[in-house]
């Protein structure tokens, strides 16, 4: 019995996810550039009146594939597994942080949906919908932070000659947390770096997502790999 | 010093419990000091003096927030140890794996969508007080009245604790998770009553309440500190590969 | 042996049914009126029934002294924070 | 179990059931104590309200709620007494015996709330049905869970590989306490003035 078996057509679904992601992402009026959290009620129930269909397109395709990192955080939970620990909980840790994620996610995307179903009315009704979609988006970092945080520990710990992943994965996992933290205090922001279009919450945060996600996708690619080659020399 | 820690078989443990310890700390102090959001305020009030809460707490729901929001993930290593506690009693690894998801899926209910919604709230507070209402209602009404999951898993946890025979935790304590998961019951008047005693501020519907949860949650972070106490893995060398738990 | 928990029943049913009789006579003075000694005697007849079943239904006769003190102490605890709260109540009213 | 087994033919003072139940029925006692104190508390500060309400519920139909539950309550603890003698055939008897009573009390229950209801008095008419709906619903729970509860006795005494008198006794405790804790709702909804 291989446990590796179907792995990698998990690992594929990868690249596609981003693509799809990044093509929502550009299509998503309000990201290019970010809407700005000073912006009058009237302008942004003008921004959903005059780019309805954007939203909804942009916004059902990130409803689609929303969750779609779930698999690829399974199999990070699998290589912890093969960690040299004492204890499951570690992995533990991981798998409880993997749905919070694509849930807060979720809430935001679902924000915006509805902000962008009836565009004519009344404008701070809008603005309360953008408002409440922009913060769950942008301050729902705390299982991303969460989970970086205890695969950099779980790989700190994995006392054994040939480690499951590089020490330098783990640097690489402090240093997204540290990248995603300054998102949680987007709300004490209308400008500057802090607000939700800001420097820090907007760009930092999304590109260390991305990164995060290129970065782990690799590392986990050549672990995958080498797994399977070890399990086919042992069988 | 270093070295010594990460020779203990026991750090993963003891790492989840400290942090357990800590983040319960941290929620204390946002919910009860920073934000003032615990006790609750009255769903009695009129919007006029809703607009008036937030603005005597602008700043203090803001950063309270903002720390929730960068700490939450914190409740992981606690279901993760309550989960192990699970692994390691005479039942099937369901029921651990079961309150591992229901509590991961709790917080964004529970407590997150408060802080969206409070946050959102505080941040603008020119909005029509209808709308500064509408949030407020949404906001306790979703935290406080968020009460499947942690019923369900409390009388998972229970039933893992009576049905073991490892003696993981004491009987009496598996009964406690009954009397939590009863006091979720309680709370749920919260969604029909605007004021009295089992409104979301009131006597029977929190403080009581409050005081059940805050006696378990002591209980059970001792309890797991004991569990941790009494773990008799090997002191030698880390087991290797193969003896990894699965 | 057997007839103890019978006779306990029995006391248990003569009580439930004084309650009939407290109510009546209640009554008998006219209409609706509230009553501090018919609360007071409903309170204390309660308890006794509650220390009757712990005593015969649930054993504690044969428990250890500590289950003994402790049952007991909380009808105590019960009788002060009832009759407390009420009093307290009415006090303020 | 036979340790218990034999110090209890010394006659020497046990503890029916787990002792870790009784940290149960005390918490729960307290917990129903501060329910009880708040109605007290609320109905002395306003006792027309209180009364008039509470006209509208039948006595006796409580004190034969009261009395079906009591000797439910008898019959559990004649079950127990059966099963430490050896009588299992008896005990199973006296187990269905509370069930019946059980469900009895729970038919009578619906049957006054839904003439509670016909009447117009919900959970949120006024602070007395609200207080009414919140004791008796928040009781009749534990009474749904006392089902369970029994459901496991009868288990216990139906196969011989099964008989764990500890168990047993630690049901009956809940069973008794689901009795004792209706005598004091009962006292503080219907009889108090």
């Amino acid at each position: 019995m291989r446990r590796t078996d179907g792995e990698l057509i998990l690992w594929w679904t990868l690249p596609v996810l981003l693509i799809i992601w990044l093509a929502a992402f550009l299509m998503f009026p309000g990201f290019r550039p970010p809407m700005a959290p000073a912006m009058p009620a009237d302008d942004v129930a003008a921004f959903y009146r005059d780019n309805t269909s954007r939203v909804q397109y942009s916004m059902i395709l990130f409803n689609w594939f929303g969750a779609g990192l779930l698999p690829m955080l399974m199999l990070i939970a699998m290589q912890i597994r093969r960690m040299a620990h004492s204890t499951p909980i570690l992995r533990y840790c991981v798998i409880s942080c993997a749905a919070g994620g694509p849930t807060l996610f979720l809430v935001g995307n679902l924000f915006w949906l509805i902000a962008a179903f009836r565009p004519e009315r009344a404008p701070e009704l809008t603005q309360l919908l953008n408002d409440l979609a922009w913060i769950a988006f942008t301050a729902g970092v705390p299982f991303l932070i969460a989970q970086s945080v205890f695969l950099a520990l779980a790989i700190f710990l994995d006392d054994q000659p040939q480690a499951v992943f590089g020490r330098w994965v783990a640097y690489v996992n402090l240093a997204v947390a540290a990248a995603l933290a300054p998102a949680s205090f987007a709300a004490l922001a209308h400008d500057g770096p802090l607000a939700w279009n800001g420097l820090l919450s907007f760009w930092v945060k999304n590109i260390a997502i991305f990164g995060w996600i290129i970065i782990m996708g690799v590392v986990l690619g050549q672990t995958i790999r080498r797994q399977r080659a070890q399990e086919r020399v042992a069988a | 010093m270093s070295a010594r820690w990460r020779d203990n078989p026991k750090r993963e443990l003891w790492f989840a419990w400290w942090t357990t310890v800590v983040f319960y700390q941290i929620f204390g102090l946002v919910f009860f000091v920073i934000t003032r959001t615990q006790p609750p305020p009255s769903p009695g009030w009129d919007a006029a003096r809703i607009v008036q809460w937030f603005n005597d707490n602008h700043t203090g729901l803001l950063v309270g927030f903002a720390i929730m929001f960068l700490i939450t993930g914190m409740v992981a290593p606690a279901n993760a140890l309550i989960a192990y506690s699970m692994r390691r009693m005479s039942v099937s690894p369901a029921f651990g794996y079961a309150y591992l998801v229901m509590y991961a899926l709790s917080a964004v209910p529970g407590m997150l969508l408060l802080c969206i919604a409070l946050s959102v709230g505080a941040m603008r507070p020119d909005r029509t007080p209808e709308l500064i209402a509408w949030i407020y209602d949404f906001a306790f009404l979703t935290y406080i009245g968020t009460m499947g999951v942690f019923l369900l898993g409390s009388l998972v946890w229970m039933a893992a604790i009576l049905l073991d025979k490892n003696r993981v935790f004491p009987k009496w304590f598996g009964y406690l998770n009954l009397c939590n998961a009863l006091t979720e019951v309680v709370v749920s008047p919260a969604w029909l009553f605007h004021r009295g005693v089992f409104a979301w501020n009131g006597l029977i519907a929190w403080w009581i309440d409050m005081v059940v949860f805050v006696t378990y949650t002591a209980v059970f972070i001792v309890q797991l500190r004991r569990l941790i106490q009494r773990e008799d893995f090997e002191t030698g060398p880390l087991p290797d590969l193969a003896g990894a738990t699965g | 042996m057997r007839h103890r928990l019978l006779i306990a029943w029995a006391v248990l049913c003569a009580l439930t049914l004084g309650y009939l009789w407290l109510d009546h006579s209640a009554d008998g003075h006219g209409g609706l009126r509230a009553s501090t000694v018919v609360t007071t005697a409903a309170i204390v007849i309660a308890l006794v029934k509650v220390r009757i079943i712990f005593r015969e239904f649930m054993e504690v006769r044969h428990a250890p002294v500590l289950l003994c003190r402790l049952t007991d102490a909380s009808i105590a605890i019960m009788a002060v924070s009832l009759l407390g709260s009420y009093f307290a109540g009415v006090a303020l009213g | 179990m036979t340790g218990t087994e034999t110090r209890r033919e010394q006659r020497h003072r046990f503890v029916p059931g787990q002792p870790d139940m009784w940290a149960f029925v005390l918490f729960e006692t307290l917990l129903f104590t501060s329910y009880f104190a708040v109605y007290l508390f609320n109905r002395a500060r306003n006792e027309e309200l209180y009364l008039q309400s509470q006209a509208h519920l039948e006595l006796w139909v409580g004190v034969l709620n009261t009395i079906v539950l009591l000797t439910s309550s008898w019959s559990i603890a004649r079950c127990v007494q059966a099963a430490r003698a050896g009588g299992y055939r008896a005990a199973l008897g006296n187990a269905f015996l509370t069930a019946g009573l059980g469900a009895v009390f729970l038919v009578c229950k619906v049957v006054e709330w839904v003439r509670q209801f016909r009447m117009g008095n919900t959970l949120t008419t006024n602070d007395f049905f609200m207080h009414y709906f919140f004791l008796t619903g928040l009781h009749c729970l534990h009474l749904l869970i006392g089902f369970v509860v029994l459901g496991m006795i009868v288990y216990q005494l139906r196969s011989p590989a099964r008989r764990s008198q500890t168990l047993v006794e630690t049901c009956a405790t809940y069973w008794h306490t689901v009795d004792f804790l209706w005598v004091l709702i009962f006292a503080m909804l219907y009889v108090v003035r």
